[in-house]
């Protein structure tokens, strides 16, 4: 019987053949705390291992700030420094701090993560990380506990469903639009405990920042993991990091699949996922002149260089200034992506349009800096999550493309970013 | 005017950030909640104890620093009924006067009273007489100054000036 | 008999032949300022039932405190603002754009600290725009609210204080190392209520920015204004962004001074002001060694370009020490853009620095940079006050932009001579 | 074998992890601190965390529990000691944290259709029998079986953990 990429990842870490559906304890690469839910299992590790617990390898663990970067209040100051002290205490090595960015393409840049890796994470979009086709997954602090303590953490091997997207993007429908589509497919629970497999001609052609942006919203239909087979780019990118060549994960053909869904996406056209849940996902055009307040790019979604240099060639293309009343946001997902922002004169060119280039960090989506809403206020961002209520009480988020999010950034209002072309 | 009560004693140059701090400037709007954070960073045990009345008597250049009124504010919310100094930063003085806050310059009384001491300050005849029975005059406050703080501050008081009151 | 600076000007604006210390006198200022606190102000305007601004001209918004907001306070806060300012037709607003910055810096690059005005902002720092010659200081909510309602205010005459100032700065030494030297010497309160007028050769040869820094913190010694006399450098600044006429108002020869200084440049060295009050001021060779958790660099005081390259000269190539955040926010977008194109945001960046949008940042605990209780911070701010960045049980020291540079690569307090 | 009775409190579909906990409370450490925002977001729920009794049952619709990775939107409602979910259906990692603390938690389809706000229930989390003692109804919810059980019988990770080690 042939096995889906997961149950091969899965095996290969085991020494054995596993199938989905067995309950397995899964050894661990990299155990990711951050300096949200981090200090949690700081202090839950000390109270369970009586203050004088070490853990499993201090090698295989990665501490990064991007919540609250730096700090805006007192407590999260302190949760940070308590983390701090620990990695001092443990001697880890890998902690990234206040200057770094986004924690999970924090450790991506820095050659932390590879195909067939299992990372454990207090941070939902973990699970972005299946874009180079590691099995990563976000978890709670006691999980954090465990693998602090283990090594190891239990996982019931998930079924896996296969989804190919063929045909070709027409510009400017992006790799966003992609992911909203397939929001909107699955539903927010469609992908619940599933691994989702992605392939196809227009996964085969997409860029590492591409599948990042796919990957990272198998959260919103509650995957467990997104997973693509690495195409010459993410080789390239790994090589580059890691300096090791890596031949990618292939499912064997007869493997299990609880179901195959077939799309060609050569007509998608821009979408748009409307308050207050991410499924809520309509055509931009459908969206008929919604007044903005603030339009933000970036966050682990689509804050990659690639988001940016695709949002700043489209600014180039249809006009050069942001709308007077509309608050626009920069935030780049690291510091490798701003330096490079800064030496491009991207950042210079958002700046001049009248946007705000940010520190990295996930800044306005974890309501840590940078734009937090007023009751009323319209947010178009091109983030994953539109709670209610997420950022900031009474107000209205859309998802969205960093293309619509700039055409809109210019006209005022909710704009398919094929109407400015 | 006639203002009685407890002594609380702090020393030189209390500055805006102890009397309230800053990272609450715009997230605490109450003048009842801005109350509870008065002294927060010097003093602690000050919003839970004080009692309507009570007299802060401090050293020199009371109120440094920052122009927030809350300053001002949370002290005459917290009941305080007069803030006696040795000096008064400049910005400071305007904000008390302007929230009605009675604030009297007397460098005297500052080494006469102890913390908890009851002591009385008389505004008319400018003069503070503490529990020991020692008496110190100050010079009573420009008269338009009066007749801002006797009606009850700035706002009420240019609201009578434009007949709006 | 002369006149003094503040004396001339109040004068003036009095519509009085002459004035002295002591005297009450009403004014209409030429401008009002507020940022963020424009929101409360606008409440207590409201509350006195006037329902138009004196002169939606003179009066600007911008905002700074907290950009772009952090919290759905703040976001509550500047809407608000927005409101008012469209309901009053309120002519000059700063929004959360990169047209924006902070307040004190904005005010004067935009052209509205002008020589001869008299201007009142809700902000001690008001005092800044003294650098140009203006008579301005901070006022409180209900006054400002006053001040929209009736466009008048009272001032007492104040009594001035000359500071000369000759030589020219050591190595090392800067405008921040001067001033707080000046406030160390004379205390927290040594110019209370009074006009400090800078003068001197020395003052001559200063650029606009360091005269900026040395009014800036007039108020660290309890002044009301500080004011440097206008001359071809400020002119030649205001020549295309004035905004209004004016006209140079100079103290007579013969004016009466409460107090006069004397200061030789060449004598500093560089200073801090150590925790927790602004005039604990000691060489930095007597801290040196200290360990820091934080170095922040920017603020109305010391976050202009000039203070941005001294400390990409002294980072450019170089790793700041492992376990220091180096926080850098310059002063507004101006100051940003045209640190973008020397090449400086990179130079800090590369060195390890995180750039935030221009605004006050963790300056009075806001956002970006708050400590941790047992920290220690250096920075270039003007206030050190316990608990001033958001945490009572943390340490800040004040320094110039090179000494928080220098602090910053060491992990230790540092004397920037050693790295210059 | 267990059985719970306790009130019921309803919810809708997607019940995300900031409107159960809201993600400005997240600096917070303290789990009883925690307890006292649960639901805070949920439009109508503000005052839950005050009303709610210890040994009530809290009920929603699909998707309970998306969205971010936060363990504070298991414990908070843990700590109000509320008895555990029902939902038509549960996100995974809310499902995952919810095992690790051993806090009960039910998937029942159609859950939202039998039960309203205020109804006595009568729940057996072994064989996910539950009857609506108000309506007089019963029926079946999928109980937690396998190495999610075992964890759960232990009272959470930790617990199974230390079991495990021989601690």
């Amino acid at each position: 019987m042939g096995k889906t990429i997961i149950e091969k990842i899965i095996s290969e870490k085991l020494g054995r053949d596993v199938k989905a559906g067995e309950r397995v304890w899964v050894p661990l690469d990299l155990v990711v705390i951050r300096d949200f839910a981090g200090p949690n299992a700081v202090l839950q590790f000390d109270e369970v291992t009586g203050g004088n617990g070490k853990v499993f390898d201090p090698d295989k663990i990665a501490i990064t700030f991007d919540y609250q970067a730096p700090a805006k209040v007192e407590k999260v100051a302190n949760n940070q420094r308590i983390c701090r002290k620990f990695a001092e205490r443990q001697g880890i090595k890998h902690l990234f701090d206040v200057n770094t960015g986004v924690g999970q393409h924090t450790i991506l840049e820095a050659g932390l993560v590879t195909p067939g890796s299992a990372i454990i994470g207090t941070d939902s979009h973990m699970n972005l990380l299946g874009a180079v086709e590691s099995f990563s997954t976000g978890v709670g602090t006691t999980d954090i506990v465990a693998g602090f303590i283990l090594g190891k953490l239990w996982f019931r091997v998930p079924n896996s469903i296969k989804i190919m997207f063929n045909g070709k993007l027409e510009y400017p429908v992006t790799p966003k639009d992609l992911t909203l589509f397939y929001v909107k497919e699955m539903g927010g629970d469609g992908a619940n405990y599933l691994s989702v497999e992605f392939s196809g001609e227009v996964i085969d052609s997409l860029n590492l920042a591409g599948r990042l942006t796919l990957a990272s919203m198998v959260t919103e239909t509650s995957g467990k993991i997104g997973l693509m087979v690495p195409n010459d780019d993410v080789k390239a990118f790994l090589k580059e990091k890691t300096g090791q060549d890596f031949d990618g994960i292939e499912p064997d053909p007869d493997a299990k699949y609880l179901e195959i869904r077939e799309y060609d996406v050569s007509d998608l056209e821009p979408l748009i996922s409307c308050p207050h849940t991410p499924e809520n996902v309509k055509k931009v055009r459908e969206v008929k002149r919604v007044k903005i307040d603030e339009v933000f790019i970036g966050s682990c979604t689509n804050g990659r260089y690639e988001d940016f240099k695709a949002a700043y060639d489209y600014l180039m293309k249809v006009g050069k200034e942001f709308h007077p009343k509309v608050r626009v946001i920069f935030t780049p997902s690291t510091r490798e992506v701003a330096l490079r922002l800064l030496e491009e004169g991207i950042a210079k060119a958002f700046v001049e349009a009248g946007g705000i280039v940010t520190n990295p960090g996930c800044s306005l989506c974890t309501i840590g800096h940078h734009g937090v809403l007023a009751k009323d206020d319209v947010l178009l961002s091109t983030s994953n999550r539109n709670f209610q209520g997420k950022l900031g009480k009474g107000s209205y988020v859309y998802l969205c493309s960093p293309l619509t999010a700039i055409a809109s950034a210019i006209t005022g209002e909710i704009t398919d970013p094929r109407d400015l072309l | 005017m006639k203002v009685k009560g407890r002594v609380w004693k702090y020393g030189d140059d209390i500055n805006t950030d102890v009397i309230f701090p800053g990272k609450y400037t715009y997230t605490v709007l109450d003048p009842e909640e801005m109350a509870k954070h008065a002294l927060e960073d010097l003093d602690p045990s000050f919003a839970k104890e004080v009692k309507p009345g009570d007299i802060i008597v401090a050293g020199k250049n009371f109120g440094c620093g920052s122009s927030r009124e809350q300053a001002a504010t949370c002290l005459k919310a917290a009941g305080v009924g007069a803030v006696v100094a040795k000096s008064f930063a400049r910005i400071y003085y305007r904000n008390a006067i302007n929230q009605g806050l009675p604030i009297v310059q007397c460098p005297e009384v500052y080494d006469a009273v102890e913390k908890g001491d009851e002591i009385e300050i008389d505004f008319d005849k400018g003069e503070i007489r503490t529990s020991k029975g020692d008496v110190f005059s100050f010079s009573p406050l420009p008269e338009f100054v009066r007749g801002i703080l006797e009606d009850g501050g700035l706002i009420p008081h240019i609201k009578k000036k434009l007949g709006k009151a | 008999m002369g006149m003094t600076f503040a004396e001339k000007v109040l004068a003036k604006k009095a519509g009085l032949s002459s004035v002295k210390p002591g005297d009450i006198v009403t004014v209409e200022p030429d401008r009002a300022m507020s940022h963020d606190n424009a929101a409360p102000i606008s409440k207590i305007f409201k509350s006195i039932g006037v329902e138009k601004v004196w002169n939606p001209e003179k009066i600007v918004i911008i905002l700074d405190h907290a950009v772009p907001a952090p919290t759905d306070k703040h976001a509550k806060n500047h809407k608000d603002i927005r409101k008012f300012v469209a309901e009053q037709g309120i002519k000059y607003f700063y929004d959360v754009n990169s047209d924006g910055g902070v307040c004190h810096q904005l005010f004067c690059e935009e052209g509205f600290a002008l020589p001869g005005h008299v201007i009142v902002g809700s902000d001690s720092h008001t005092c800044t725009y003294g650098a140009f010659g203006a008579f301005s200081t901070g006022i409180g909510r209900s006054e400002m609210a006053a001040v929209w309602a009736t466009g008048q205010i009272w001032f007492r005459v104040p009594e001035s204080m000359k500071i000369g100032i000759e030589g020219s700065f050591p190595r090392g030494v800067y405008a921040k190392d001067l001033i707080l030297k000046i406030i160390g010497d004379i205390g927290a309160d040594g110019a209370d209520y009074k006009s400090v007028e800078f003068t001197g050769s020395a003052v001559k040869e200063m650029s606009i920015s360091e005269r900026m820094t040395l009014c800036n913190m007039v108020i660290e010694m309890g002044g009301k204004n500080g004011v440097v006399e206008p001359d071809e450098k400020t002119l030649a600044y205001l020549e295309k962004i004035a905004k209004g006429d004016f006209e140079v108002i100079k103290a007579d020869p013969d004016a009466r001074y409460e107090r006069v200084l004397k200061y030789e440049l060449s004598e500093l060295e560089p200073v801090v002001a150590k925790p927790h009050t602004v005039d604990n001021v000691s060489p930095v060779k007597e801290v040196e060694g200290l360990k820091i958790d934080q170095a922040f660099l920017g603020t109305c005081t010391n976050g202009r370009i000039d203070d941005l390259r001294v400390a990409a000269e002294i980072l450019k190539g170089k790793r700041i020490a492992k376990g220091v955040r180096f926080i850098v926010i310059p002063a507004s977008w101006r100051v940003y853009k045209e640190a973008m194109k020397e090449g400086v945001l990179e130079t800090l960046i590369e060195a390890g620095a995180v750039i935030g949008p221009p605004g006050c940042g963790p300056c009075m605990g806001n956002h970006l940079g708050i400590l941790a209780p047992g920290e220690v911070c250096i920075s270039t701010a003007n206030r050190n006050f316990k608990g001033r960045m958001g945490n009572p049980e943390s340490e800040i020291y004040l320094a110039s932009p090179a000494t928080v540079a220098a602090s910053a690569l060491r992990g230790v307090i540092t004397d920037p001579r050693e790295v210059l | 074998m267990a059985v719970l009775r306790g009130k019921a409190w309803v919810f809708g579909d997607n019940i995300d992890t900031d409107l159960i906990y809201h993600g400005k409370y997240l600096p917070i450490t303290d789990p009883e601190e925690m307890a006292k925002h649960a639901m805070e977001y949920v439009p109508g729920m503000e005052n839950f965390a005050k009303e709610v009794k210890p040994g009530d049952f809290v009920v929603a619709g699909r998707n309970f529990g998306s969205g971010s990775s936060r363990e504070h939107a298991v414990l908070c409602l843990k700590y109000l000691k509320v008895a555990g979910v029902i939902a038509e259906s549960i996100s995974r990692i809310y499902y995952r944290n919810a095992v690790n603390n051993g806090f009960m938690i039910l998937e029942c389809p159609d859950v939202t259709k039998k039960v309203k706000t205020g109804d006595e229930l009568e729940v057996e989390p072994e064989t996910g029998r539950i009857k609506n003692l108000t309506t007089g109804e019963e029926f079946y919810a999928h109980p937690v079986s396998g190495l999610e059980k075992e964890i759960m019988e232990k009272g959470g990770l930790i617990e199974y953990i230390k079991a495990q080690m021989g601690r």
